[in-house]
Formats: structure tokens, C-alpha cells, sequence
């Protein structure tokens, strides 16, 4: 098939925006790389043995350690003589939840790796619960909308600021909607020693309730509607990727099964919570913090 | 090989160090601790080839270990106690990707409560990872497991990851007079992997999941390999004893002295029951490979014995005996009891397993004693 | 193999997903002007610009028709999937 | 012992067909189990299903392996999937589709479901089709009383419809 | 108490409910995810009074369900296979702390490879850890024992966790006609705890750490507390049955029919033995407690049985033999063999099994066989 | 004694400084809490069974759990219909590495509780062994000072900048060198719902090779240098508690054997490391970003 | 106690640690001004204020000094322990 | 065989003690083994710490419950501790102390390493002791080795003055 990386033939379902950003980020990595996937949806569909779908080196061990099995890689890789590109990669849940502390100790460690997060806001693989990137209000099977409560009740966690806690070299946020921007940002990170972590926009029809074909659609809008802001952190310092035409919110929840119980008051609270965010964003940007320096 | 005074921890240091292994991981838990202290000391002085990363917990540590090894490296990582036990579930994924990990298991009680000291509940709760495990009975025999041990787990034959038990502070703290080899000569050559690698030039998918029929047919080959490890471990264990010069009594099993009554154990309390059995003329059957298991050896050693008496440093909760009682009791028909003892790090005295000696004959067959 | 390590990589193609599809992107090679931009979203990577024209490959293509909403000059139309 | 086996794609619903039914059985009074193949299987990809429906408690646990019964939810799959295989002598195949098949029954569901629920939902339709070609195996009644359980409310409501018309829309191709 | 049709994990979800536990730790896994999904559908429309902690992973949903313990509160989770495997270091502290915890476990194969099906590999492997384990039939058993599992967790004679294991997919994916109580009859009393409380009011420490010899001691009340479990699960057992109307044969093994040939088996695959067993004629004894394991009970059903085949899903590895094997042979001294059965899910219909028992006679003793 | 909250006769090493903070802290906040501790030298010197020098309810499981322990603690006191404060308290170490998934979880799902660390920059119980608060160029047992390696190599992890990154709704650095600052932050945090992060400064005398009676110097020497910055950021708003006067690293470093082998080179580095990372926090704090809403 | 809880709490203040002390902190009631640093930073929880003056409870103190560091008025002085 | 205990606190290095003796006795030719006896303890607890002597190798592996010696690095700890405990008849007693004690050897250890070393080290001194004491159960040339073994440059050159000091000043008082 025409990837260089991934065969066709996988199971993902179809209209998946997940493995729209796993093929987005190894090809601009190219086939001098060394994968190491957690558990999840990415995982499921590709590599039922005895077959796979990948070209490239690949290697799943649990859902919990893709980044700590990365860092024996990257070290293994060194001792070999060879200078590959290791990245970990991995889900909401697979790297923002239950792999955080995996995540936390290679960069605190400083392992010249990837770490790239494929976020499509819940637990797919096992039927779409809750995670913590599963958005305020948006229905999952554990945090369904019932006569009680709305959904979801807290707000997602943002792991591309602990990321940048963690004052790595490179943090950047992207959405397979604007690939060249999503192709840019990893080829730079690729580019850098040290950690790096890339926190990418993964819409998933399936989990989220809309028709497969509007993926992309999805993808764009979010970022439109500054509910997913592009940024990198590089060496420290803030940029704003790309300014969101604030784009109303009703055009990005409505078609999506997880958020049909969503209420105007609801819509409210996160719309204006929306334009906070990017008035301190702005702020930050403008501030010039080093982000890597700061105590 | 130069005889010297060393302490156990700092003797399989220098080995580990002669092994070379490419990558090692290491996160502190009493009593592992020495080793990983000792290798830091010759890393900052240069004198270490591997990379030592400095993991942010045991789950880490393991997990950096299957990255590298299914990379094609050597490597090494020593622990305890709650260390292996938050390792658990990567063990099993260890064993069955057939990764020849090697580790030093510095055994200690499991918490709760939280106890330091030696006793074996940590590997034994780990007896069905999958894992070859191996115990020693004093820091000699140790070192000399851990050169065995590389071999036996990059054989082409096995490709198992290997535990070398040795028991805390009893063994890891403790000055001993051993040699400790300057020189592998060529014992352990450099590990070449044909089965798995992860390199851009030769792609491969390591960590396919499977439906049930290759599941199901994996496992099997996994439980194979385990069980065609014995004669390899017999079989190294011969030529090492060629090579260094000490035997430790054919691999699986030690057998030691003469008598009707046979005392099981492993690890180094079984220093102490061999002194006593020279006093009071029983046998002991020392077992050194605990997994796999040696039913085989264990039976015939038992065969036709008037009694027989486990003693161990484990309880397999609910069955009312300890583990190894358990695995050599399918072993035998005849009489036979168990002693649980030393657990938590308690002291087990030549006295006190004189007096437990003592109470044999007057047990009924599978019987447990619980000796403080 | 041992372990379950696989060494024929992307051997996966053997699963034809095409048979998946309920719905066929059908590209009309008259409109298309061989921007790859459906190419570039197609999850299913199934998809080749041959001759500045993109064609599908229908072994695989499960009819998500992300190629169909992407496409700038709407050459993409699709049919129902004969049964 | 009645056994059934459904055939339909991930998304399809063929494993809900199967739990319908078996609620459906056990609301005419008898007893009755329903499980599905799982895999990794994602929307679009074959998957199956099973009830078993019995007048005595059902003791058995293991997969359908010859069916009395086969329900196939998307024609299609007959191209992939062997749809026949173990169909007891005698047994029963209905297929969604909207042309004969020899020795089938046949029933378009898309079409109804598109006619009765404006969506291409053909799992409960299916169910009616079973209904006709089981020669009342289980009755209308407990089906869509089944469904308005399952799916309360108006879509409840229009899959209740859908299993009526299809029931009277199944139709057998002698061979 | 109403007979009706229900997915196992939703009859386990709504007997759950009723048992009211204060806090419930939910973590997903295939296949036990069902019950956290029905739990939180209950949540949202406000019919469930428990809290319910979505945590980050399952190390922390038993370790959330410790502090909850310990509080003094009733608490629950379900998980399988990895989550399980997960929760190993906890999930010794929780029994030694002598935690009332109840955890539905829907058994799943472990990794690698990684598989999703069902086998009892993930609670097998964690038999040392001091829980109670207790294994379900079919879905109306595994119901009921989760109202029993509260009554022996909580009894003052007990006071230990309890892992109530029903067979993933087989139960908890199957739709199957079982009678949910409405209604627990007083049976479950609230948790009242005089041992372990954090009470600002009545302050004291848990999870002290301990030397050797009080070490010693409290893993020895652990292993008695273990040990007496058994005589209260029969009593509670029967009490159930009383208030429920539903018995299961004695509470630690379950014997049906009759024969010279007896059949040793747990959970789901043993309703297909038995319908084998009527066909045939031999006797199956279903071990439902399996630690404590049963060994005066499953001895004497064993006594002078010509010959006695154990069917399991899981393996000690290094052994040879299936964990369950290994625990009957040590009660008997007559014929046994072993086959291992269903790993990763593999459906063992009722003619594999009839192939197998057609086996038995000309199986030497000691052997295993795999059976796909 | 003369602590309401724990009684003379625990082990700690006599001028134990994390004691001091364990102290601080629990006197701070009364006795109508529940404390669940990390395994640590905290834990060893105050509960041998069947003894504890603790007054208020205690509980230790795990070394990498306290945080998730602690909220199933919060959870269940809760439905006791009690509404104490529960903390979760252990070490660098504990709370860190390998308890910072824990950590991460509890902060995200927003339980109302204090996590407290007291930080001694070094796995202390077990023979100070390195973690990821071992400041950079320490020595410590696993990153000892060599012919070839000059002690530690990374610098020290930031836990505050990772719990501002959760966007909770406190978060504070002290010292027990302030005494008045530290508990003024304690009961602040007390009064807020939500997830409240301390992050003490705990020296210890036997780890770092110092005269047992200089552990409350070192404790202000640290904040004079500007190395260990105070500041806290509540309700999103960051506030530097206390200029540092930049007193010379070398009154900080000499003394602890720990530093012995630190070159002026070395010395140079921090110190320019200092200089800019207070520049950013100022820089920081006069941006006025508020931390709570930056996404 | 079942579990290993430990219900006497404060209990280990049976645990004499004055004996650990190699050198002594010794005050100066006439200097102390009862301001109680002394006792703030005492790791060892063995000093009190009575009537304005701090008073070391040698039953505990392990002799770290921290006090006599802190005091602002130098009203503590050390002495080695008598062996 | 030779068993010797040491009595000390928390960071005065009885482990060390114990373990330095017994490198020094195996440059003697002997077979030897040292062990701490290891707990919680911090600076400043009591601990203790055992030494075994032989010239056949050492096959017991037990806490040392009848020392042929006791060596105490602390005589504050004789108030907390009984140091006498399990001591063979005739064993030899080693008290680091100005004073005499009655059937115990005495040496002012503390004053030797200020006077020697400048720092209250004692540990070392102690083993000077021993070796009078004990009449050479280990030589003093090997002692010294030792302690500069295990401590290279300086601090084992003092220290290695200490020992031979504190053997010299070692005596005992007869009861
Ligand atoms: C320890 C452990 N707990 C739970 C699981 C079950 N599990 C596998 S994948 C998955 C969810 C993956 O979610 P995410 O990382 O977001 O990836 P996605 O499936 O959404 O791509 C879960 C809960 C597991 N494999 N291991
Ligand atoms: C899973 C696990 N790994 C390792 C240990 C060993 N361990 C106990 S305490 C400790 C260090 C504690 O360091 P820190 O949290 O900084 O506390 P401190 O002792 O410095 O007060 C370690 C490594 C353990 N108990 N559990
Ligand atoms: S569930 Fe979502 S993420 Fe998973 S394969 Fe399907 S579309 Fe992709
Ligand atoms: S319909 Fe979807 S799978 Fe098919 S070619 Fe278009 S984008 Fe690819
Ligand atoms: S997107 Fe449209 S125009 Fe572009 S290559 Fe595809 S079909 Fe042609
Ligand atoms: S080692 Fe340090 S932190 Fe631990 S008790 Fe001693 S002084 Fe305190
Ligand atoms: S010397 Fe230390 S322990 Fe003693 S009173 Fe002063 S501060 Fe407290
Ligand atoms: S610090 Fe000094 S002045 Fe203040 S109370 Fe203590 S001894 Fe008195
Ligand atoms: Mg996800
Ligand atoms: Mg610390």
C-alpha cells in the first residue's frame, strides 16, 4: 500500500481519526524509528498475530509503560551504536492516566525520545469510558448522562502543561485536522535531543457518536473554536500556533452522540471558560516566560 | 579467580559488572540496595560499560528491561520484596516475549505489615510468571548462578528470563570469603538475538496480541521452554563446575549426606541444616532450580525415605502449608511435614532447627509447624 | 515464532477491509486535480495519486468517506454498496 | 433446544438481536441464553452471535456450532463469511436481502428499517423474519414487547413496527 | 427475589447495588468493564447511593478501596487479567490488614500475548495473596456469592477480602435466566468494624511495620484467619441457601453425580462437564472456595476413586501441571492426571471434553495434557 | 508530650528535618484530620507495631499509593457524614516518582484533599539513593561523585509546577526554615475544597552529611539563595511569598558533604540557573496568568 | 490486635530516645525568653515552655542542637554527655 | 571459631567495625564473616553488629548468641543495653572508657581518635583494642591494611594510627 509505515488491512473502524495520526506521525518520522505502542485502540487493531500491519520496528509490552519500555529502547539503541528515533506512543488513558508516571520519569530523565499522545477523549478500545481527556459533559459509559448527572463532571486534564512542567525541550499540542502544522511540529521534535512530547487532536466517530466521514470536520472545527488551542513549547518559549476564530460551540458539539444532552447552560460555562483560556494563553504568550528555566 | 572477603551484595556486583550487561535499570528497596550502589560507584568512576537508568519505580525498571532486551541488549536490574511484587504483571509479559532478562531477587518478606528482612514470599508469589528461578545458599553460589544465569536464559534452547534468589541481609549483608571470577573466560558469550530485535533495518512486531488458538499455542510453548530448561540448567551448571572449578551438585537439586529422613529447603538456612545434618545423620535436599520445578530429581531423592521435612520461608496462603511443601509433596507418597520459619526475617538458629529436628518423628504426615 | 514476534510486517494486508464498506467513494477523474489531500486523511491508507489522479483501492476502503469530505474540488461522490 | 446464529457486521447490532431475543423467549415462557463472538472487531467488520431457546433450563455453555437457525443481518458477508456452515439438515437461513436466495428466506430489512425507522437499522427486523421462518419460535408479542425494553421510547416504538412488517414480509425460496 | 433474563455482569451490577458498599473503585477492563458501566448508569439517574472513584488506574483502585476499608466504610471493585495483575502488590497489604474488600473478578487470560478471552490465569496467580477466592458456576452462583462474599468478608471470625471470580465473556457476556434478588432479607447487616477505623475520635495507626517476630506472628493469624474462613463459608453458604432457596452443594466443593472416575474442575466449563458427567456416568467435584482450598473436602471425595482428572485454564508454570492439579494431588495418593483446557478463551465444548474423558483410562499418572 | 499530634520516641535521626515538617504540618492543621502516609523515613521511625508515635489517625499501605489511598479515605469519610481533613503525606520519592501517577490521579478527579511533600531531595529509608528531587550535582549513593561522573546529572523536578499544570485550586512551596510562612500555607490549603499541594523543604542531616544542629540554617540558606523559592498560587494566581537576598550558593553548599566534590564550575552553572529561573517567576507573577484556566 | 492496627496511640514514647544523646543542650534559664523557636523547630517534640522559660525533657532529647542553633538570644549551651 | 559482638550507635560504624576485623583476619590467612544486625535505626539507636573468626571456613549462618567477645564502642549504651548478655565464660569485654570497669578491658577510644584523628571516630580505635585484647586473633599489620583498604588516602592512614594507639592503650582490670 502506498505507507511506507503502516499497511492497509488493520481494523481500526472505519473513519478513525486515531490512526489518521499514528500514520501522520511515523511517516514524518520516516522508517528510522523504533515504535513502542501502549495498550489501546492503535494496539487492538494492527498487530493480531500472527500478522501486523506496521513496517516499521514495533513493540507493545503493557498498557501502563509505553514511555519507561521506551526509555530501555532508546538506551539499548544508544549502546547498539545506532541513533535511532524511539517514540512512545499511546492513548488519553494509556499516557495521561494510568501511564503518567511512566511518562513523568523519562522526562524527568531525560531520554532523548518521542512521546506522543493520540487523544481521542476516552477509553476506546474497551468501549469508551471515561479518561482523564474525556472533556467536561461529554457522555461516556462510566460517566453517562442520566437524569442526575450530565455527564462528565470535571475538566479535562491537560498533559501537554505537565509536559511542559516537566521543562522539556520541546511540548507541542496538534490536530490530525491541520497536518502540515501536525507534520511540522513532529519533524522539529524529531530534530531536538531530550524528551519531547506532542499531545495530538484524534476525533473518534465510534466513541463520540457522529458519522465517520466528518473526522477531519471535527478535527478543525475544535481548533476554530479555540476549545483545543495549537501551541508549542520550545526550548521553553510559548507560541501560539494558531489563533481559533472562536467559531461557536454548538458547531463542534452537535453531530456528536457524547454531548446530545449538553444544555445551553452548559455550553455557556464552557464556551466562556473557552475565552479564558485563551486570554491567559495570550497572556502567557506574550509574558515570554521560559517555560524550561521557571522553578 | 582471586579469593577475597566481600560482601554479598558487592560480589554479584563485580559479577554483573563482568557480565556486562548493555542496559541496566535501578530503583532502591532495602536489602537489593547494595548492588545497585555498588555499580553507581563504578559507573561515576568509569569502570561500567552499561547504562545504568535511574527508573522512577520497579514497574519502570522492568519495563525499560523488556524495551532493551527486545532490542537485542543484555540486562540487569536487582530488587525486593514490594519491588518484584509491583513488577508482577510485566513478569508474565517478560517470560512469554522471551526475553532473557536476568535478575538479582534479593529476597524479603512481603508487606503488610512492612517488614525489611529475608524471607521468600516475594519470589514465590512470583512462581507462575513464567520466570526460571534459581536460589542460592551462600553469596558464592550467587555469583555463580548469576554467570550461569545469563547463559542459561540466552540459550537458544530456553530464551526465559531468569531470577537469581539470594536471601537478604543473610546473604546480600554479610562479609563471606569468595572468589569472585576476574575473568569469564569466554563462559558467557556476548548475546546475539535471532528470535527478537528491534532494528529499522530488520523490522519486526514484538507484542502481537492473539485470539485464542495462537494464544492458546504460545503459552504452550511457553510452559515447553520452561520445563526444556532443566537439562540446559544441569548442563551449565556441569560445565561451569569444568571451567571455575565448584559444583554445586549437578544443577537442580544438592543432595547432602545420608540418612532416612530427608530435610528439603533452599536458600542459605540450609547452611545450618547441613551442619546439623552432619551432627544428627539426615539428608538434605537443597533445591536450587525452584523453577521449573525438578519433580523428577526431588522424587527420586525422596524415594523410599522414611520422612520427610519442609522447611521454608513462605506460606502459600489458604492451604494451610508452605509452597515448597506443596510442590514436593506431589513429589512423594510417604510421610511428609513442614516447617514455616523464618519469616519476616527471624533468625533460624542451628538450635532451633535441632529442636524442630526433633519434633519429625512424632508429626503426623502433613503436618505444618509454625517455628518463631 | 518465538515469543510471538512477527517478522512479516505489514502482513495485515491480507485482511481485505474493503469488504467492510457500505458505502464506495467514487472519485470522478475528470474533477480530480491530484491535490492527495483525501490520500493524506484516509485512515484506511488506501488511496494512491497515480498519474496526478487519486485512485482507491476498494480491497481495502471501508466507505468512511473522509476522502469524500476533504476533497476541495468535490470530486468524490458515493454510492451505496451493492449487497 | 432451539440454537440461532447471527451474522452481521460490527455496528449492526447482531448481538443485541441475539439478547432480544433470548429476553423475547423468556417473556413466552421459556428459557433461553444469548452471547456474542467478541473480538477486536471494530464498526464494519464480521461478527456473530447466539441464542439458545429451550423449554428446560439451558445447561450448556459453549458456542453454536451447528445452528438450527442462521439469521443473516448484511448480505455481503455471504462473500466473506461462510454463512451455512454447520445449519443443521432442515435448518433454517434467512438473509437480509432484497432477492431470493435457494433454499432461504429472505426479507428486505434494509428497506423496511428504512420505511419504519428511517435508518438503516436491521437488526430488530431481522428479528421478524425469525419470527415468520421459525413459525412462531418466539412470538411477536414478546418480541416487541422485548424491544420497547431495550430501546424505551420512540425508537423503541419504531423497532417494535419495523418486526411486525418484517415478520409479514419474510418469505421462503424453496429450492 | 424475580426470575428474569440478564447479562451476568448486569445481574452482578444489580446485586452490587443492593449490597450498598460506600465507596466502589472503577478502573476499565475487558470483560469485567460491563459492571462499572451499569454501576455508573445507576449513578447518573441517582440510584446508587455508594460514591463511585473513576480512578487512574487499577494499582489505585485498590488502593483507594484500602483507605476506604480502613475507614471503616464498605467498599467494591471489579477488574480481570491485567488490572488484576496490576493491583499484586496491594493486594497483600489489603489481606494482611485484614480489609473486608470484595472484588468481582471476571477472569481473563494474562499477557503476553495479549488476550482478552477467558482463563484463570489472573486470579490463579495471585492464590498466595491471602484473599478468599471463591468461583462461580454460572451467573445466578456468582450473584449469590457476591451477597455471601459481603456476610464472610465482614463475619468477626473472617474479616478478609474476598475475590468472587466468574469467567469472563462465558458470564459476564452471556444473557441467561437468573433470579436477582430484590431484596437482601437482612441477610448483609451494615459493615460495623471494631478492628479498623480512621476515626479523628478514636484515633489509632493501621499499617504499622513490623520486626521479625511480631512479623512472624501476624502473618501467622493471616494464614489462620484464612484457614477459619472455611467453616464460616459453609455456614453462611447454608444460611443462604435457607433465606434464598438456593444451595450449591456445601459451600467449599460442589459433588454431582456419581462414578468411579472423578472429574476436579471450577467455574463455567464445569456445567457442561456435568451434563457430560449424566451422560457418562463419573463424578464431578466442582471446587467453588479455592483458598482456602478445600483439602479435607475434596479428599474425601476423592477416596477410593479409581482415577481423577483435573480440567483447568491456567498453568504453574515450571510445574508441569495447572495450579489446581497441583492442589489435588496433594490429597490424593491414587491415579491423577491433568489437562489444561480453554486458555485465552478457548471454548472447551462438550465433545472436546468427552474426547479428553475418553483419555483418562489410558493416561499414566502424573501426565498433562493441552487441549485446544 | 508536648505535640497534640505525635509523641517523642520516634527514630528519626536526631535534627531529623523532614520530622520537623511532618510536625509542622499535622500541628497545623489540628486533630480533626486523617493522615495517610508514604512508606519513608516517616513512616519507619514513628509506627514499629505494636507501637506508633502518632495521636490523630494514621495509615500507611504503600510507598507509591498514599495520594489514592487518601482519596478513598476523603470518599468514605464522606459518607460517614464527616467532612475531615485528610492529608497524604510522604516524600520526595514517594510523591515524586513513584507515587506521581497517584498523585496526578487524586489531583485530576478533584478530591478535596491536602498531598503533602516533604522533600529531602534523596530516597532517604533506604540509604539516600537519588530521586527526582536530588538537585543536580548532589551525590548520592546511586549518583555518587566519581573520577568521571560529578554526582547527579539532571536537575531537580518540579512537583509545584506539575500540580499548577493540574490546574488545582492550591498550590504552595515552603520551608521549615519559615516556620510562619509554612503553616500560614497549611491552613490556607485547609480552608480550600479541592485537591491543595505543599511542597516542603525538609533537610536531613544524615542524607546530605551536615552537623545535626545547622538542619534549620540550611532550611533558610536555601530560600536566601534564591534556590528554593517560595510562592504559592491560589485560585489560579501565582505569588512569590519572600524575595531571596541571592546570599552566595557556597554558604548554602558548604557543609554538606553531599556537595563536597562541586566545582566552582558547577557552582557557577546553578548559580546562573538561579539568577534566570527567579527572573522568569517574576516575569511570571507580574504576567498575572491565571493557572487555573491556561489550557 | 487484628491487622497489626495499633490503637495506643502515642505509645511509642516508651521508646527512651535521651539515651541516643551524645551531647546535651543545657538552658539557660536566666537568658531564655520564653520564646519558644527553641521549641518550634525541636524535632524530638521534648521541649515546653513552663512559665515562660523552656524546659528540655532529656527523657527524649537526642541532643541534635537544633535548639541552641535557633535561639535568639544564646540561651542554650551544650555539653558533652557523661558516658 | 571465634565470635565477636560490637556494641555501638547509629553512625559510629560498628558495622564497619565488624567488617574491617573480619578483612583484616582473612589477610591473616583466616576464614572469617560480618554482619550487621539491621533494623530502622538511625543515627544515634543502638545497634549491634557480629564478627566471626575461624580457620576453617565459616558454614554456620546465625545471629552470634554466645560472643567469645563483646566490643562496646559506646559506654552509654551499658545503661540501655546488656552488653554482658550471652558473653562466654571467660569471654573478653572491650569498653570504650576513661574509666575501669571490674573484668573488662578498658581503652578510651574517644580520646584517641580526637587526639589522633581529631574527630570522635572510634569504631577503628576499637579494633586496636581488640587485637591486644585479644592476643592477636588478629594482627595489627593487618588491621591497619584494612581500614586503609577501605578507606583510601588520609582518613585511613589516621585512622590506621588510631588502631595501633589504641592497641597499646588498651588494659584490662582484673575483678
Ligand atoms: C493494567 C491494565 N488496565 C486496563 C487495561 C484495559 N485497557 C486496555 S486499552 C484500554 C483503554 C485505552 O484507552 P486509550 O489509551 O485512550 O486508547 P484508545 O483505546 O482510546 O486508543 C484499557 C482500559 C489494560 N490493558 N491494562
Ligand atoms: C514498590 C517499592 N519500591 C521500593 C521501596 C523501598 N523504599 C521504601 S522507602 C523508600 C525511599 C523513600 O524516599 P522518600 O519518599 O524520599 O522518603 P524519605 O525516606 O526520604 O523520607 C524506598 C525506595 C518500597 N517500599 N516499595
Ligand atoms: S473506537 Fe475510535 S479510536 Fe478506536 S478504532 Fe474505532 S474509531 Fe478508532
Ligand atoms: S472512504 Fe475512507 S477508507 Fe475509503 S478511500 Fe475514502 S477515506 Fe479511504
Ligand atoms: S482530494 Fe479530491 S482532488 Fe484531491 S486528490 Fe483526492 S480526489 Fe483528487
Ligand atoms: S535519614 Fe534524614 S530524613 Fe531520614 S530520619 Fe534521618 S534525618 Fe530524617
Ligand atoms: S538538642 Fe535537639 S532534640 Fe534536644 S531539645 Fe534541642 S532540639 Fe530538641
Ligand atoms: S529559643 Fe532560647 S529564648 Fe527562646 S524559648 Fe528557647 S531557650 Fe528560650
Ligand atoms: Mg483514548
Ligand atoms: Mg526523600
Amino acid at each position: 500500500m502506498s505507507s511506507e509505515v503502516i499497511s492497509s488491512g488493520h481494523s481500526a473502524c472505519a473513519g478513525c481519526g486515531e490512526i489518521i495520526g499514528e500514520r501522520m506521525v511515523l511517516e514524518a518520522l520516516g522508517k528510522d524509528v523504533i515504535v513502542c505502542q501502549a495498550t489501546g485502540c492503535m494496539e487492538i487493531t494492527t498487530t493480531p498475530y500472527p500478522r501486523t500491519a506496521f513496517k516499521v520496528p514495533w513493540l507493545h509490552v503493557t498498557f501502563e509503560n509505553a514511555a519507561s519500555a521506551a526509555s530501555g529502547i532508546v538506551e539499548a539503541d544508544r549502546k547498539l551504536g545506532r541513533n535511532t528515533t524511539v517514540v512512545a506512543i499511546g492513548g488519553d488513558g494509556g499516557m495521561m492516566d494510568i501511564g503518567v508516571r511512566a511518562l513523568s520519569g523519562v522526562m524527568e530523565r531525560g531520554h532523548d525520545l518521542m512521546l506522543v499522545v493520540t487523544d481521542n477523549e476516552a477509553y476506546m478500545n474497551t468501549g469508551i469510558q471515561r479518561s482523564s481527556g474525556t472533556p467536561k459533559y461529554a457522555a461516556t459509559t462510566t460517566t453517562p448522562a442520566g437524569s442526575v448527572v450530565p455527564g462528565k463532571r470535571e475538566w479535562k486534564k491537560s498533559i501537554s502543561r505537565i509536559a511542559i512542567a516537566h521543562g522539556i525541550p520541546y511540548v507541542a499540542t496538534a490536530s490530525i485536522g491541520f497536518p502540515e502544522d501536525l507534520v511540522a511540529k513532529v519533524k522539529k521534535a524529531q530534530g531536538i535531543k531530550g524528551p519531547k512530547l506532542l499531545h495530538i487532536y484524534t476525533p473518534c466517530p465510534v466513541g463520540w457518536g457522529y458519522d465517520s466521514s466528518k473526522t477531519v470536520y471535527y478535527a478543525k472545527k475544535i481548533v476554530e473554536t479555540g476549545l483545543w488551542p495549537l501551541y508549542e513549547i520550545e526550548n521553553g518559549k510559548l507560541t501560539i500556533s494558531q489563533r481559533p476564530t472562536f467559531a461557536p460551540l454548538e458547531e463542534y458539539f452537535t453531530g456528536q452522540k457524547r454531548y446530545k444532552h449538553i444544555k445551553p447552560e452548559h455550553i455557556k460555562e464552557v464556551s466562556e471558560r473557552v475565552k479564558a483560556g485563551w486570554k491567559e494563553l495570550e497572556k502567557q504568550e506574550k509574558a515570554g516566560v521560559d517555560l524550561m528555566l521557571l522553578p | 579467580m582471586v579469593k577475597k572477603i566481600a560482601e554479598g551484595s558487592h560480589a554479584v556486583a563485580e559479577v554483573v559488572r563482568l557480565l556486562n550487561p548493555d542496559v541496566l535499570a535501578m530503583y532502591p528497596i532495602t536489602p537489593s540496595t547494595h548492588i545497585p550502589e555498588r555499580l553507581s560507584d563504578f559507573e561515576s568512576d568509569g569502570e561500567l560499560d552499561g547504562t545504568i537508568i535511574r527508573v522512577d519505580s520497579e514497574f519502570s525498571a522492568m519495563s525499560a528491561l523488556v524495551g532493551a532486551s527486545a532490542t537485542g541488549v543484555r540486562t540487569y536490574t536487582a530488587t525486593s520484596s514490594q519491588g518484584l511484587a509491583l513488577m508482577h504483571e510485566v513478569l508474565f509479559v517478560a517470560s512469554a516475549m522471551r526475553l532473557p532478562i536476568v535478575i538479582t531477587v534479593v529476597n524479603r518478606a512481603l508487606s503488610a505489615p512492612l517488614n525489611i528482612f529475608n524471607d521468600w514470599q516475594d519470589s514465590i508469589s512470583e512462581r507462575d510468571s513464567g520466570w526460571i528461578q534459581m536460589y542460592g545458599e551462600d553469596s558464592q553460589e550467587v555469583a555463580d548462578l548469576m554467570v550461569q544465569a545469563y547463559r542459561i536464559a540466552e540459550d537458544k534452547r530456553v530464551l526465559l528470563p531468569v531470577m537469581v534468589c539470594m536471601d537478604g541481609f543473610f546473604l546480600s549483608h554479610t562479609y563471606d570469603v569468595i572468589d569472585v571470577p576476574e575473568d569469564l573466560k569466554g563462559f558467557v558469550p556476548p548475546y546475539k538475538p535471532e528470535h527478537a530485535y528491534l532494528d529499522p533495518k530488520r523490522p519486526q512486531t514484538q507484542g502481537a496480541w492473539a485470539m485464542q488458538e495462537p494464544y492458546f499455542e504460545l503459552r504452550k510453548e511457553l510452559e515447553e521452554a520452561v520445563g526444556a530448561a532443566l537439562p540446559v540448567i544441569k548442563e551449565v551448571h556441569d560445565e561451569f563446575a569444568k571451567v571455575f572449578g565448584r559444583s554445586y551438585g549437578g544443577g537442580a537439586i544438592d543432595v547432602y549426606g545420608e540418612g532416612d529422613t530427608v530435610v528439603v529447603s533452599m536458600g542459605s538456612v540450609c547452611t545450618n541444616l547441613k551442619v546439623l545434618a552432619d551432627r544428627l545423620g539426615f539428608q538434605v535436599v537443597r533445591v536450587r532450580c525452584y523453577r521449573p520445578f525438578p519433580a523428577e530429581d526431588v522424587k527420586k531423592a525422596l524415594e523410599g525415605k522414611k520422612a520427610v521435612a519442609v522447611f521454608e520461608k513462605d506460606v502459600a496462603y489458604g492451604t494451610g502449608h508452605g509452597a515448597l511443601y506443596n510442590d514436593v509433596r506431589a513429589c512423594t507418597t510417604g510421610k511428609a511435614v513442614n516447617f514455616i520459619v523464618g519469616l519476616g526475617g527471624l533468625d533460624v538458629p542451628i538450635n532451633a532447627l535441632e529442636k524442630m529436628c526433633g519434633e519429625i518423628d512424632a508429626m503426623n504426615d502433613g503436618e505444618t509447624r509454625w517455628q518463631r | 515464532m518465538v515469543g510471538g514476534v512477527v517478522t512479516k510486517v505489514g502482513s495485515l494486508d491480507s485482511n481485505k477491509t474493503g469488504s467492510w464498506r457500505s458505502f464506495r467513494p467514487v472519485i470522478d477523474r475528470e474533477k480530480c486535480i491530484g491535490c492527495g489531500l483525501c490520500k493524506k486523511f484516509c485512515p484506511d491508507v488506501c488511496i494512491e495519486i497515480k498519474d496526478k489522479k487519486a485512485e482507491v483501492d476498494y480491497d481495502y476502503c471501508k466507505g468512511c468517506l473522509i476522502c469524500k469530505s476533504v476533497c476541495p474540488v468535490q470530486a468524490i461522490s458515493s454510492e451505496e454498496e451493492e449487497k | 433446544m432451539m440454537e440461532i446464529r447471527f451474522h452481521g457486521r460490527g455496528g449492526q447490532g447482531a448481538v443485541t438481536a441475539a439478547e432480544v431475543l433470548a429476553v423475547a423467549a423468556f417473556k413466552d415462557g421459556k428459557y433461553a441464553q444469548a452471547f456474542g463472538k467478541f473480538g477486536p472487531e471494530r464498526r464494519g467488520a464480521p461478527v456473530q452471535s447466539f441464542t439458545r431457546i429451550s423449554d428446560e433450563p439451558i445447561r450448556i455453555r459453549q458456542e453454536v456450532y451447528e445452528p438450527d437457525c442462521v439469521v443473516v443481518l448484511d448480505a455481503s458477508l455471504m462473500k466473506v463469511v461462510d454463512v451455512r456452515e454447520g445449519l443443521k439438515e432442515g435448518g433454517i437461513l434467512i438473509i437480509n436481502t432484497g432477492e431470493e436466495v435457494a433454499g432461504a428466506w429472505a426479507v428486505d430489512a434494509t428497506q423496511i428499517a428504512m420505511d419504519v425507522i428511517g435508518k438503516p437499522i436491521v437488526n430488530t427486523a431481522m428479528l421478524g423474519a425469525f419470527n415468520k421462518a421459525s413459525e412462531c419460535a418466539v412470538t411477536l408479542d414478546s418480541l416487541t414487547e422485548a424491544i420497547k425494553e431495550r430501546f424505551p421510547g420512540k425508537i423503541g416504538e419504531l423497532n417494535s413496527k419495523a418486526i411486525v412488517k418484517a415478520s409479514e414480509g419474510c418469505a421462503c425460496c424453496e429450492v
